[in-house]
Formats: C-alpha cells, structure tokens, sequence
C-alpha cells in the first residue's frame, strides 16, 4: 500500500517540479539570446518522473542519470545555483564549468552524473547499488534512461547483471516518444518497455509518468523492493517533453501542435496542483507562495551564473588525475 | 563545374553521386532520416547535423534510421558489406565508437586476414570529429589515432570541401573498411567543389602551402589553424611549406619526407591528445627515415593530456591555435 | 505443418550429423596428443541443433556462428578437409592458417565466419540479412549464439534492430547450460532465453536441441517467416556439450558423471538413428555404409592436414587490404 | 622474505593480501570464480588461466563472477568505484576491450575532470595481453598504446613476478583509474618474490640491464627478448642498456632520457603494431627532448602493421624477436 504523503510532501514535490519547470524554462530563454552554450537538452513536461522517484530518495541514494538530466539533479538535490552557473560554463559551477549540461554531478548529493553517452548509466548504477549492497546500507541506485537508451546494448546487459547479482536498482524508462527525431514506436521493438522486463527476471510496470502518484507509488513498491534485498525492478513512465531533443531543434518531425496541446492538456504540475488542492488539503496560496519563492531562485541562479568567473588557463591541466 | 559549396554539402553531393551510380551503396544511422515511426514529417533531420538532409526523398528505404544501437547498425553494416552491400554507417560522433569499437577493429578490420584473404568489408564508417562545438568531454574528441593503429583499417580524415567529397566517393568505391572523420567545426566552410564525381586517392597527401624553411603536417582542422599561421610567419620571412597528408592510413610517406629533406625542420599540429597520436606516429617516422636531414627537433603541437573541457575559455585553449603553432615554427627555425 | 523429410533428407542429416561427431571427436584426440595448437571448442553433443537448421539453408543463406564453430561450418557445407588443415594452422586449411579454429570462415558456402568475440556474431548477421532483404534474394540469415552470448548486448541490439527492420534472420541460442564454466541458471536472469522474445517483438520457442527433429520442425516455421518478409524469430535449442569448454578444461564445475550420462543417454545422434530406423524407413546398413564413409572422410582429413604446407614468411603481411 | 614464484602466483598474492587488508576490495569477472549456479565445484576455474583461484574460498562474496557482459560490469567496476568500493575487474584479454571501452575511456576516465575534480574512481581492470599462444587474431593482441592515449587512465605493463606484485598493489591503492596489462606469455615465468606486501610506484622505469652503446626500451614481455638480444650483442662488445618503462602512463621520461644521454643510440621494442603504438610515442619524446644527443635514427622493433596470424610460424615471425631486436641494435650502432 502506498505511503500518505503529508501536506509538507506535497508542498516538497511541488517545489521541486516547479523549481524544474521555471528551470528549464529561462534556460530555453537565456540559450536563445544567446548566454548558453554546447548542447542542452530540457527536461520540461517530465517533472513528476524524476519528482516522484527523487522524493523518496535517501542522500546517500545515487542515481544515474543521461543527457536530459537537469530535472534528475534538481530532484536529487544538486543546487540549483551550481547548475545554473555550470549551464554556462562558468568556474563557480557543479563542476567549474568543466562539464556543463551533458554532466552535472555532485556525488556528494548522490548524483552520479548525467551522462552524454545513450546508455552510459544503467552499468554505472549497478555499481553503485553494488557498493550499497556490500556495504549493507539498504541503500539503492536509481537510473533514469530514455526510451532511446532502452535499446542500447550496456542497459540489456546492466538489467541482466542486476537480476543476477540480485542489485538494489531500479530501472526508470522515461517513454518521452521520441529519441531524438525517431518516434519510439520505430525503434522500440515491443509493444511496452515494459515488456522487457521478464527477460531479465524482475517486475515492470507501465506508469503513468505525467501522475506524480502514480510515479511515487510504482517507486515505492520497487524501492522497497531494492532495499530489501529482493532485487531489481523496471519502471516505464510514459511521458512528453515539452521542448524539442535538444534547443535549436524545430521539431518537424512531431505533429503540428503537439506541444501546445500537450502543455495545456496533460501538464503534470498543472495536473497535480489541481489535485492538491482539490482533495489534499493543500491551500492554492502556499503553490503561490513556492511560485514566488522558485522565482527569485531562479532569476538568482542565473544572476549568479551571469556574474561568475570563468575558469581560466590554470585550470586547463588540473583535475585529470587525484595523484600526479 | 565548380562551385562554392559547403563542406557538409560536398559530403552529402558525394553520398547523393555514389547512391545513384550504385544500387549496392545503402546508407543507416541515428536520425540520417528522422522522423521514422512519428507522425510529423519524414526525412525530418537527415543526421543530427542535416548532412544526410534529402537522401531519403531520392533514395527511400536505402537510407535507413536505426534504434541507438551502434553495436548492432554498425555491426550489420560489417555484416551487409561481407554479403555484396556497400553501407556507409553514420557514427554520430567519433565520441560513440566506445559502444560499438569490436564490430569495427575486430570484426570488419580482421576478417580479411583471419579468413585467409577471402573477405571483402567495403563498409564506410562516417562520423563527426574534434572540438568547438561547445560540446565537452564526450561530443569532442579526435580518436582518429586509435583507428589509425589498427591493421585493416584506412582512416581519412578530410580537410576541404573539396577533398571531402573525392575522398568520401573514394572511401565508398575502396573495398576495405573506411574510417571517415568529418571535422563538425568544417562542416560550414565553404570551397570549390566540382559537381561532377571524382575521387581523390587514398595515401597521397597534400600539398596545401609550400614552403623552403619548415614543414608543417597538420590533419583535418588543423591544416587551417597551420596555413593561418604559415601566413602570419610569412609577413616574418618564414617560409612555411604545409602538408595534408589527407590520409593516416594509408600514409603518404614520401611526400613528407621530401619536403623534411628540403627543410630539414618540422612541426606536426594534431588535435589529438598527445599520446600515441598522429604527432607521436608522423614524429617518429621522420626521425628515423629523415634523420640525416633534420637540423631540429621535431616540434608536436596537440590538445593536452585532459578530456575536452565544456567551458568555452578552456576548450579554445585545448584547441592548437595558430599561435601555438607559431611558437613552436618559431621554436624549430631558431634551433641551431 | 512439417514438411515430410525423404529418406535421402534423412540420411543426408545423419551424415552431417555424424560427420560433425566424428570430426570432433578426432580433433579431441588429435589435440590430446599435442598436434594441435590454440584454444580449441569442440561441438560433440548439440549436432542436431547445427544440422537441423543447416538442411534447410540454401547457399546463399548466411550462416555467423561463434567459437565453437565446427559444427555450424559442417552443417553450412564447409569442406572437412580444408577445416581440418585449418584447426592444424596449415597453408591448405580454410584460411590459409592465419585464421584457427575459433575464425574458420567460408564465405562463398554463406559461412561468415566462427567468433572470438562472444556476441559478434548477431549483428553480422543482421547485416547479412539486410543484404538479402535488400536484393529481395528471399535468403535469410542465421546466427547461433550460447546461453552466454545471449547477455551479450551485441546480441540483445540485434534483436531489437531485426525486428525493427524486419530482417529474415533467425537467432538461435543453443543453451549448453554453461558459458565457460558458469552455469546458464546463473548468468540469464530470466527462465528460458525464449522468454526474451517478447522483449524484441519476436516469436520465441524452446526446442529439445537433442531432437533433430525438434530442431528441424521449429526452423522451419521460423525459415518461412524469415523468407515470407515477417521478420526474426528466436529458438532456444536445450541441449549439452559433451566435452569441456576448450580442450584442457577438467570440467570440475559438472556434477562427476554428468558428460557419462549424457553421452549414454541423450545422445543426439543414437536418438536420431533410432528413430529413423523404427519409423522413416531407413536401414542400419545404410547409416553404417555413412559411417564407413565418414571414417575415411575424418582419416583423410587429419592426414591432409599433417602433410600440407605451413605459411611461411610471405604469408605474414598479406590479406590485410585489398588495395594497398 | 623471497621465494621463486610465477608471475601468476604473484598477481594472486598481490590480490589476496590487497583483500585482507581492505575490505573495499573486491574482485569481480567471468569465472574469476567459476562454478557459479552449478552443480559441481564452486571456485572451478579462479579465471580462465587460474589465476584468481583459491581467492573465493577466502573472501566469499568479496569475488564475484558475471555475465558475459563486460559493458556491464566493467561500467559496474565503474561505478562501484565512484561509490566508494576498490574493485578489480577482469577483463579476460584486453582483445574483449571492444565491447566496453566506453565505459573506461568516456566514463571511468573522464569523471574527475568532467565533474571537476570531484570523482575518485579508484577501479582497476586486469587483462590479458599478448601474443604467442597460438590464440590468432581476436585473442593475443597488444592493445595498451590506445589506453595509453586516453587522459584519466593509468596503464601498467609488469614484466615480472616481482614487478607483478608491486605494481599491482599499487594499482589497487591508487586512486584513479588503472589498467593493468599482464603478458599471457609471462604468467609461467618464475622470479623472487618478497613475501609480504609492497608497492612499486608508478611513473619509475627499471633499468633492468646497464650499458653505454645504446638504450633499448622494451616493455612487458618484450623487456625479456631485449635481454635475450642484450646478452648475444655483449659478447660481440656491445653494451646494451634494457629499460623497462614499467608503466606507460604516467611516463618516466628522465631515467630514458639520461640514458640516452649517455649513449646517444636508442632501439624501441613494442609487441603492439606499429602505427601509433608506444614505440611511435616514445620515440616522438627522445627526437624531441633528446635531439642533441642522439647519433642514429630510433629503430622501433615493433608487431607488423596486420592482425596477429595463427599458425604458429607466422605468430613467432609476427612477435618482435631477440634476433630482430639484435638486427636493429647493430643497425643503429653501426649508423655513422
Ligand atoms: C551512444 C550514443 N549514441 C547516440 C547519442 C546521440 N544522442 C543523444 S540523446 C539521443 C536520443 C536519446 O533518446 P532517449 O533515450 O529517448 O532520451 P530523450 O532524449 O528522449 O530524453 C541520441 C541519439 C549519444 N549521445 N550516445
Ligand atoms: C566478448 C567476449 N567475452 C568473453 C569471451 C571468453 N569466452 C569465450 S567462449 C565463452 C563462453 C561462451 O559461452 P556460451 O555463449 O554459452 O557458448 P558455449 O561455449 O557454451 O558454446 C567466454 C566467456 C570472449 N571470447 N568474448
Ligand atoms: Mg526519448
Ligand atoms: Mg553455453
């Protein structure tokens, strides 16, 4: 059975899907005048996926993430301000500004790094969740890939070792439709990414990615689960991004409209504000409250991010090695 | 007839020439389509970069996206081209070949050997090199030298609009496996190109400059961070001659040193990290074939021992610029 | 339905079959003694998977086999004699000696060649199978791989990427129950290895791998599929090998006996004679006039082996390119 | 306390006390334990040549078999490494590197400098390298030089038992990224060991014969056909200095560089093929810091430029001899 989440768990996720969404948001703004560069990949739409599974997360908790990772590293936990200032390169970022969008980490936060490479996570997470494992921690590893990443090679082979090695992993899919412009009906060679998950001998469900309940519950089952001992699980949240693959794509090859209807119609934080605040006792004053909070975070992050220093020549050579 | 065309143009003109003059050539990769499978557009991206844009309206079912599956597409172009096909596989980025390196040097570049001269593997690879984009440590790299090591393998590594395309409808024609690197920052130059077909041999470089005090080798990008430098050592009396040697394997041997015998002095720029790279390889065939002419040490002007950093300070100084290159002519010629 | 086997299929199969034994077994011996070099995987035990499936290949089928190879080379029509040479290292074999057992190729018999790599093979064969879509030759391709390559994920892309082209390919994974000397109930998380099938939109059936018939009866539902242009199929053939991993392994990870009762009681080919001299009309005299002949075949071959050539010194950096 | 024990045994002392005196290490590969989920004996095989045999009865779970799936674990090595484990992970021959190598040089490799200086990755991968076991094309080859080129890793190519142990335990020890590269070849070859538990630090080459004519550098099995020819050209007067770079990165540049110094002659010996392999970089290194000095061109005694033959007069042919070796010292010393 599911968990209740109090007032405060709400008020948390909605924080943190709204601190994603206005997130990403200015960054589509601030990369199209110009302020951003390399290659960004937004997160907007797919807010209660990572919100859903990171609430329930412990610090020590790691998770694994891929090229659309600011909303993994927000709901883990990273600062916002660091993420903001690594977006754009500058030496006060996550990771001075040597990593930029494609590979925010902050391990301490137990975040093990996006990851510029399609199915670059799903072995790194086993480690991760085999280090948890030995260390009998009753922690796990979480790893979101796409549906894209679904049919690389290193995420079959890391579900099966995970099965095998009886790991404390869970496997999210984010079923956005799409891997860049290839529509997952074409690549995907099943019905459901969900319907691999018996090949590799773990449970997979099929969830409703745009419900951050239904998100929350289907994590529970498979993090208790993990914790347990019992080993791993498959996620598939069906979802939408609500930007093109990464900014600066026109997006021809989704249906006319796709993307307005969807922003209006299956929005997942306009859909949990409504439930909220229908029947959870949470008041539509406190989602404001966040609102105006989110925004002046936001407007900081990128004032900070604007404002700080690049690295400079001294830090070409640095950071290579621990020991020289 | 020539024109100005860009470098992604001229590649997309010589894929375009080969497809129409030869059923058997087929091409597949992420995205070289878009749009597969969706309900929007078809052809929609014609590679991340637009350079396969069009094929798919002439060509159909030839051009083929795939799932993100480098192990497997590029492994059944392996396959296809050991069974009468000519695939020319798109690799996105250079970056990727950590998935899929098996299909590639133990596979495509060995059967030829391990199955007693039998085998015939014309597959071209196709993928996007070097840094510039912004695009940090693992959308940057320049792995050409790791190709170039291994035996059954050819590597192009093409400079101009006009040697991409005769070296790309050369790469499709040879019957061995083709390594084929497109510099992503090129893909915007413009040169002349003839819109006839043509090929440009493998294994003979380029004379891009000439020149009577230095010689400098330098690939790909490189070739214009080195003429910019050749032009600004010019206004100093140092005559600079720059060779392309277009391709790393074969390699042009004799070009090089004829032009080292002339100059008996030379700096080889590579964008490649400075271990066991083309610097290090081109290096140490001069010094052994070329010694009596030498009256310097060898000058290697290359990024440094560290991935590509994002920030873009940082990667222009990763980047051999024509300063550096400058330096170390400099350096070389004052040698006495 | 199955098609109706003549007599001459059948005693064609047997030949095959048993030549495949009789070769392995020698090669076993002829290793013992020290005249053979390398690593060295012998196919003893599962000849009714290789020869069930190789009946119906026509020529131009493509065949990509693994490391133990010898028996998939056999059954595809490749020359005893010039494999022998090759096993031995010889000018005659195969591949000139250059290649070795783990690389006998033959590509104008459709054999593209055995594999070191462990999962090298499945996407080979998707080539080939692309090949012959794309010529419309009807041809199809198959490809064997163990229990152990079945983790591989060369293998599971090639899954998904067969049935997302719909390429007339046939993956067959003759399940030994051990990869080296893991056990298969360890390394494959999931029952059986057909159960991935559904995971790549794909027919999956399990097959007695001892039963030619079996064997036969199941490729050629998954041949005609293949050849009609409705895409992969996957067949897990069950079965045993009756030697080590590679000659040299003592087989300490097998229950004691274990090679003993299976050559005693599962033998493919004692089955196979049985049943085809109960009910198919063939005679005892007729499989022991093919077993003469075998005899002499296998004879033939070791001494053609030990008298040719070796390479020598001009051979070595030859048949590295076509054009230098 | 030495005794004489094999290049083998050495390794599996080095991992047993490394294990005994950090619970962070572990061990994980294909049937590194072997026998897992069967009905026979467990701890069967101790990796495919033994070599971690005996290590599961001691540490249990500590050693752990796989799939094969070495994109899996190896990126599980990977990761476990970053979450705070010492693991050490088998990568059976480094021929198998094809299948995982993103996972090493993109992601072990990177992390540090991608995220800043904030990632420890201290994993390291044990492979088999080289050639002579009649084990043909996808089974002997010498793939250090392409791990060599990547930043971020440290590559270790022991020579000896003794070597073995040291640069081992220092392998596990060290906190970033290794690959440690043990000659098949050499896993029989017997030497002092001491007993207990040591290091030998990376970056430190052994002079493992002193001389004056001239410097060879060899690495790995080739350190001992350096010897070989050492011992046949000293009876004809000419003294060879042997250096063993021990590892390839970092990179002991002084001790090759004062040798050279001293006798201005130097012959490389890489078992790898020849384009940009170690002896390419190395030579690349001496031609240009050593220019001064040097009074012959640098012969590299290198692998052909083709895939490692099977049958065994072409392999023996194929491997750098001590004859070959000799050939090129006399060349070289000859060369006025
Ligand atoms: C190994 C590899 N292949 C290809 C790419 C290029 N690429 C980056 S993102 C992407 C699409 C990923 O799709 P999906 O996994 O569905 O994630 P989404 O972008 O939809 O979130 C591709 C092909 C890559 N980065 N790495
Ligand atoms: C990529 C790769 N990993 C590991 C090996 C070593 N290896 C050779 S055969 C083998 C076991 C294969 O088992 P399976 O696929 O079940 O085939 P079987 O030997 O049982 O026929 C292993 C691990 C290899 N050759 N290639
Ligand atoms: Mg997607
Ligand atoms: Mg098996």
């Amino acid at each position: 059975m599911a968990e209740v989440l109090s007032v405060e768990d709400l008020l948390d996720a909605y924080r943190t899907m709204k601190t994603i969404r206005e997130f990403e948001d200015r960054v589509h703004v601030e990369f199209a005048k110009g302020g951003i560069p390399g290659f960004v990949h937004l997160y907007a739409g797919e807010e209660a996926s990572a919100t859903g599974v990171g609430l329930q997360l412990r610090n020590d908790d790691q998770l694994a993430s891929n090229h659309r990772g600011h909303g993994h590293c927000i709901a883990k936990g990273v600062e916002v301000k660091g993420m903001m200032a690594e977006i754009y390169g500058k030496k006060t970022g996550t990771c001075h500004g040597k990593g930029g969008s494609m590979h925010i980490a902050d391990l301490d936060a137990g975040m093990m790094g996006a990851n510029g490479i399609v199915g670059g996570g799903p072995p790194l997470a086993c480690g991760a969740a085999l280090a948890a494992k030995m260390k009998g921690t009753g922690g796990l590893a979480v790893v979101f890939c796409g549906d894209g990443a679904s049919n690389q090679g290193t995420t079959f082979e890391a579900m099966n070792l995970a099965t095998v090695w009886k790991l404390p992993v869970v496997f999210v899919f984010e079923n956005n439709g799409y891997a860049e412009a290839t529509d997952a009906r074409f690549s995907v060679s099943c019905k459901d990414i969900a319907d691999r998950a018996i090949g590799f001998g773990m449970p997979g469900q099929i969830v409703d990615g745009h419900d951050f309940f239904a998100v929350h519950d289907a994590f529970e089952t498979a993090a208790a689960r993990a914790r347990a001992g019992d080993g791993p699980s498959l996620l598939e949240h069906k979802l939408d991004r609500f930007f093109g693959h990464f900014e600066g794509d026109n997006q021809n090859y989704r249906p006319k409209d796709e993307v307005k209807r969807l922003r209006e119609d299956i929005c997942c934080i306009k859909r949990f504000a409504a439930e909220v605040t229908n029947s959870h006792g949470v008041s539509a004053e406190q989602l404001n409250e966040i609102d105006e909070e989110i925004a002046v975070l936001i407007d900081d992050a990128v004032a900070f991010a604007e404002n700080s220093p690049e690295p400079g020549p001294e830090d070409l050579m640095t950071d290579v090695y621990i020991n020289y | 007839m020539a024109r100005r065309i860009t470098y992604m143009q001229a590649i997309n003109e010589a894929l375009d020439q080969e497809m129409a003059r030869d059923e058997s050539v087929i091409i597949m990769g992420e995205d070289v389509v878009g749009g597969s499978g969706s309900d929007g557009e078809m052809d929609a991206w014609g590679g991340v970069l637009g350079v396969t844009k069009g094929l798919y309206g002439k060509y159909g079912d030839r051009i083929m996206d795939t799932p993100i599956s480098e192990a497997g597409f590029v492994g059944a172009a392996v396959g296809a081209a050991t069974a009468g096909m000519r695939p020319v596989c798109e690799l996105m980025f250079i970056d990727f070949v950590g998935v899929c390196f098996d299909q590639i040097y133990n596979q495509a570049a060995k059967f030829r050997y391990m199955f007693g001269g039998k085998a015939e593997t014309p597959v071209v690879i196709r993928t996007m090199i070097g840094a510039g984009f912004r695009a940090a440590a693992q959308h940057s790299q320049c792995l050409y030298p790791m190709f170039t090591a291994v035996p059954g393998l050819k590597v192009v590594v093409p400079s101009s609009p006009y040697d991409v395309k005769g070296l790309l409808i050369q790469a499709i024609r040879d019957n061995d496996p083709v390594i084929f690197c497109e510099h992503k920052v090129l893909y915007t130059m413009e040169g002349d190109v003839p819109e006839e077909s043509y090929t440009i041999p493998f294994g003979e470089a380029n004379v891009v400059r000439e020149g009577d005090d230095i010689t400098i080798i330098a690939l790909g990008r490189m070739v214009h961070q080195a003429l910019a430098a050749a032009t600004t050592l010019a206004k100093d009396g140092i005559s600079c001659e720059v060779i392309d040697p277009r391709t790393t394997s074969p390699f042009d041997e004799d070009t090089i040193l004829e032009s080292i015998e002339n100059t008996g002095r030379a700096v080889i720029v590579d964008e490649a990290t400075p271990r066991c790279n083309m610097a290090t390889d081109i290096s140490a065939l001069i010094g052994r074939k070329a010694f009596g002419d030498l009256k310097a040490p060898i000058e290697m002007v290359t990024a440094p021992h560290t991935p590509v950093p994002f920030n873009g300070t940082l990667e222009d100084l990763y980047i051999p610029s024509p300063a550096a290159i400058e330096a170390a002519v400099r350096q070389t010629v004052e040698y006495a």
